[in-house]
């Protein structure tokens, strides 16, 4: 923690506080109705994603998932032209085609949010192939969750990334929950999501996803055994998803009074605003303006996207192919 | 007759078979829900609401929750009907016929025929389809074209209530593998349902209505599209024969071309692109055997050669609707 | 011009362009061959001789061995590409889409459209399909219609060596992901190739002779078939336009039109089973777009809905053959 | 091994015996060329087919592989209707229409040799959650090669039955290679299939696969636990194949010497009659006029199969479904 400076830790409070107001803005417009489609909130993993893509370049590739704004906005992906996307206009980052599921940007090496459980995994192993042939030192970063740790091609991609060694990082947020199931059901009886990595022979850290430096020093640690030519690695993450799968899900999988106490004890800004003020590294007003700020872009952002215009209907088959005789 | 919607229907067959059946079983992703978390088994019940109580009902070695792992989920079922019971597994979304076609392609759909036919492999596999609700490129998809290109699977796909229990039940009596699309946009459609034992035999096209002056074919939700256009074109005396396909594997082709000997002219509605669909194989159907009849080209109502996007004017402009169905029927009858 | 056969074609366009571009980058199932055994890398060097020399020319970086994982395969063509990237992914056989489909069809075909058109996805993959050789239900057939449906993907399926040449070249320097089909029947196949750069544009059939009695139009192995049949009927002074597809995404669309426009008579042969195959897509497009041209109804050569039998005359029986391309022939001209 | 009174012994002996004989002379066979598409030959591995399914009923399902003539002689299934079927007449086991990648027989619990890699694998597990439904202590087993265990299906399918508590059983037949690569490259650093499945918490055996006393132990254990309630389980058996992956395959990624040497030390063959004549418990001569039965037999099942009838191309179109209206 103390290895980071005054605005590297700056830069991190608020790109973590800016997912955390993307998404409870999100929570309350999606209720307006203005909204449709599936939309996944990111709110309470934020340090997982600050904490990693603080670390990487824009070089380093990612692969996203359903549940992708908190990655998008941590690599780097501009802030209003998200909403503008998750409200399916024109000028959103994906010109409205992809919506909340979808978002891209290859300009910051975020290579896609996904629809299918498990279709990332194997990409950031091809990702991290096209580093190894470049020999930058470069990564490619796979984003899963709990339940995508079930599905085949998370398994096939981290086998193929031992055996080419390739500089693939696997990254598993595990927030116990897949949709409405909890981890303590689907993942086996071994639970724990690293031992499988391990068993592939990689080397895997574990870390508190809701905990910014712990995240942050582990990644690290990762990251220099896996620039360093050390193979591909995988790090577990323990952390918690602060609302329902979706927007609509009525929670009643949780137990009473689980989501008050996960907000209380496990609220990664809370806990990092605490560590910094505490050890004197950053000034609650410097906080408080950051959060200022980051309401005020917030604001605008939804602002735009509700003004905005439409996709034109007679682009709907443009964008297919690069060129298509 | 009950009155209820499509989704009651489903879940009531469901309910009604597995009472009848000891053999039926249920898996798929969150069909039971809350698993593994503090509020408990149900707390769920499946995301789309067509498997509560089941599991309460039938218990969890038949009412079976699993992991996010679609290839497993239709293998299993897979061996489960080749091992004799009539498993029902289901898919989230249709779009996931991608990460498990093998096992519906070249295993389920093949047992049968490599095996020289003395094998039966009844497995239903549920998935729930089509656009509309802005779910974008990954989970809108209609891929009956897909699966019925494929000898060996069945493809149904209901668009009233009581065809949902009609074809439910039949699926659930027969000895194939059955593919079972649900579209979403359907789910909360309303009408009467027969009490009691209910079948509808595959291969039986529903007349939806008789108009005489052009065959229009639909499946699905487009049934639903073709029928508003109908209802204009009737205002100015136009008069549809409706054709609801209800299975497009096997296919009802007399009724298609009984009407378009009558008729002349055939317009094809299809929730997917142009190629290679359905809508091309009814066309091409048509073309081929009932070549003399036709007084005008066929016209190919579909989504355009793209995937499906996000934005709600841009699905709108995707897909086909009852206008884009009215001006093919004028257009098809304009032509002389 | 240098006489080879396809499968050089392929193997020398491979090693030619991975010379010029060293972004492209080569991955599949023993496309090394012999990595974790006594006779070490190379000992192979592709099960069907189209990768040999590739690794020890430009080394295990660009030519990498897989374990057999075909949706990793496929998935991490696709990352590479995003990546900037131009790599080719080889399937064994091009059975294995079906564990390998959602990464061809939910992610490399969408993410140009899906991601806003700020993205290009140049991955190529290889696959081996075709029947002939009685590899059976799992390992003989043709997927290209399933491909073709999917919007983002060319499908791209050469029968001659300069065709091998100039396509794979083309796919190799395009922006858009390439299925590329490869006939197991075909490998052996001898013909001139033309020297240094050659690139054939997608979406330009070939005419393979213009006879201007009945149009037959074809891809990959069926191609040679019906040549053997225009022979026959040449004999009998009847005059084929044979058309060689050679991609069927994009398709030469005008190259059948015009043709049936000519001749009035359409035959399609089809190395797949009958249901929105690319036969009835080809007939419905005549019939939709050329129909006041045609003068009998459009003929579909295909096999039956069933899956690839092993015994040879069953195989031979499924398959679509000379002697019943010349028998649609001789019905469509005889339909008065 | 004295558990397994006279007959049990001859009786593996016999089936082991049946298998070598079937595979060394369709391999003579083929040369006639007479025999088309893909042969995968079994033999090097007969302790493991015969050492697993001696131990399972005719009520236990199995799923079989790419190479899967063992399994279903193992199983019960009947020698001449399988070569009638390799040679693709209308009186094979599935009437000409599968050939030797497809063959099945569902009466003695054979679901059918699969030309997918990995394809069986949740069959399996579909086949013991069905004997689960039933409590009648049945058992699914899935055979499964060590280039197999690579496939996302494997892993979805042994992660399915711990969490289902399926009693499925995954046998891992490592026979070092995967067509032309060896399962040191291709089954990640790891190495050892037995402990992926550990990582999924289900219980591993490993025994030596060219021993059947030593497989037929492990088995005897796994099939306690498994029949017993105990969740699923996982075996992975050393073993060798020894003939080329295909028929045809010029084996050039063998070591100098390896196929003498396999076929020396490791054939469970000579290691069986080696062990039950030293003991005493089988008499070489019974053990020669079961080699001798067996010849016999294989004698018969080609000339059969030689001179029987082909399908009738009429019926090509047939037996794809129960009935289609
Ligand atoms: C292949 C596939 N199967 C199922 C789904 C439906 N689905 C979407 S998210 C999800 C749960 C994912 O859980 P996890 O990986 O833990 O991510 P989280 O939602 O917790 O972020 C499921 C089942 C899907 N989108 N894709
Ligand atoms: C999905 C799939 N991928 C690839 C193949 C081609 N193939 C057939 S067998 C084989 C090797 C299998 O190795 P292993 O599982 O070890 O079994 P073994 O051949 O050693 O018995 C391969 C790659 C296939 N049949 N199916
Ligand atoms: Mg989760
Ligand atoms: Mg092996």
């Amino acid at each position: 923690m103390l290895q980071l400076g005054h605005d590297q830790l700056l830069g991190a409070y608020r790109r973590m506080a800016t997912i955390r107001a993307f998404e409870e803005r999100l929570h309350e417009e999606i209720k307006t109705g203005e909204i449709a489609g599936f939309t996944h909130l990111y709110a309470g993993q934020e340090a997982v994603a600050v904490g990693i893509c603080d670390q990487l370049t824009i070089e380093d590739k990612i692969v996203s998932t359903h549940r992708g704004h908190g990655h998008c906005i941590a690599k780097g992906c501009d802030v209003k032209g998200m909403m503008l996307e998750i409200y399916g206009r024109a000028g959103g980052l994906c010109k409205g085609r992809g919506g909340s599921m979808h978002i891209a940007d290859l300009d910051v090496g975020m290579l896609g949010a996904n629809g299918i459980v498990g279709g990332g995994a194997p990409q950031a192993v091809g990702a991290a192939l096209a580093a190894k042939v470049d020999g930058k030192g470069r990564v490619g970063v796979a984003f899963s969750g709990d339940g995508a740790c079930n599905q085949g091609t998370t398994f096939e991609a981290m086998n193929l990334a031992v055996v080419t060694r390739a500089p693939a990082i696997f990254v598993f947020e595990n927030n116990h929950y897949s949709e409405h199931t909890g981890d303590a059901y689907a993942v086996g009886t071994a639970r724990d999501i690293a031992s499988r990595a391990e068993a592939f022979g990689m080397k895997v850290w574990r870390a508190n996803g809701c905990d910014f430096f712990d995240t942050y020093e582990a990644f690290r640690d990762l990251l220099e055994h896996v620039r360093g030519g050390g193979g591909p690695a995988a790090i577990e993450l323990d952390t918690e998803r602060f609302y329902g799968h979706f927007e609509g899900d009525p929670q009643r999988y949780r137990g009473p009074g689980e989501i008050d106490r996960i907000r209380a004890e496990r609220d990664c800004l809370k806990g990092f605003r605490a560590r910094v003020t505490g050890a004197g590294l950053l000034a609650g007003a410097e906080l408080d303006a950051v959060d200022a700020e980051v309401a005020a872009l917030i604001d605008a952002a939804v602002a735009e996207a509700r003004a905005a215009a439409d996709p034109d209907p007679a682009t709907v088959a443009d964008d297919v192919y690069a060129e298509y005789h | 007759m009950a009155v209820m919607n499509i989704r009651e229907a489903i879940l009531s067959t469901l309910h009604a078979e597995m009472e009848r059946d000891s053999d039926i079983m249920l898996l798929g992703e969150d069909v039971v829900g809350g698993n593994g978390t503090a509020g408990g088994p149900e707390a769920i019940g499946g995301i789309w609401g067509t498997s509560a109580g089941l599991w309460a009902k039938f218990g969890p070695d038949r009412v079976i929750d699993t992991p996010i792992s679609e290839s497993a989920i239709v293998g299993a079922a897979a061996g489960a009907a080749l091992a004799g019971k009539r498993p029902v597994a289901e898919l989230m979304f249709a779009d996931f016929v991608g990460v498990s076609l093998d096992q519906l392609w070249n295993q389920m759909a093949k047992f049968r025929y490599m095996f020289g036919g003395k094998t039966r492999c009844p497995a239903v596999v549920r998935m729930v389809y089509g656009a509309g609700m802005q779910t974008a490129a990954q989970h809108s998809q209609s891929v009956y074209a897909l699966l019925t290109a494929m000898p060996g699977l069945k493809v149904v796909l209901p668009t009233t209530p009581a065809d949902a229990k009609g074809l439910l039940t039949e699926a659930l009596r027969g000895d194939d593998p059955v593919m079972f699309f649900e579209h979403k946009a359907l789910y909360g459609v309303k009408g009467e349902v027969p009490e009691g034992e209910y079948r509808i035999p595959f291969g039986q096209a529903r007349m939806v209505r008789e108009g005489g002056d052009v065959t229009v074919v639909a499946c699905g939700r487009m049934v639903n599209f073709a029928e508003k256009a109908a209802d204009k074109l009737a205002a100015d005396g136009i008069g549809v024969d409706l054709i609801d396909l209800r299975t497009t594997s096997p296919m009802d082709e007399d009724a298609v071309l009984d009407s378009v000997e009558q008729t002349g002219r055939l317009v094809v509605v299809d929730e997917s692109p142009p190629r290679c669909s359905l809508a091309a194989d009814i066309a091409a159907l048509v073309a081929a055997r009932a070549f003399t009849s036709l007084k005008a080209p066929p016209a190919l109502v579909t989504g355009p050669h793209a995937p499906i996007p996000f934005s709600r004017v841009l699905e709108r402009a995707w897909l086909p609707s009852p206008q884009t169905v009215e001006d093919a029927v004028r257009r098809t009858l304009a032509f002389r």
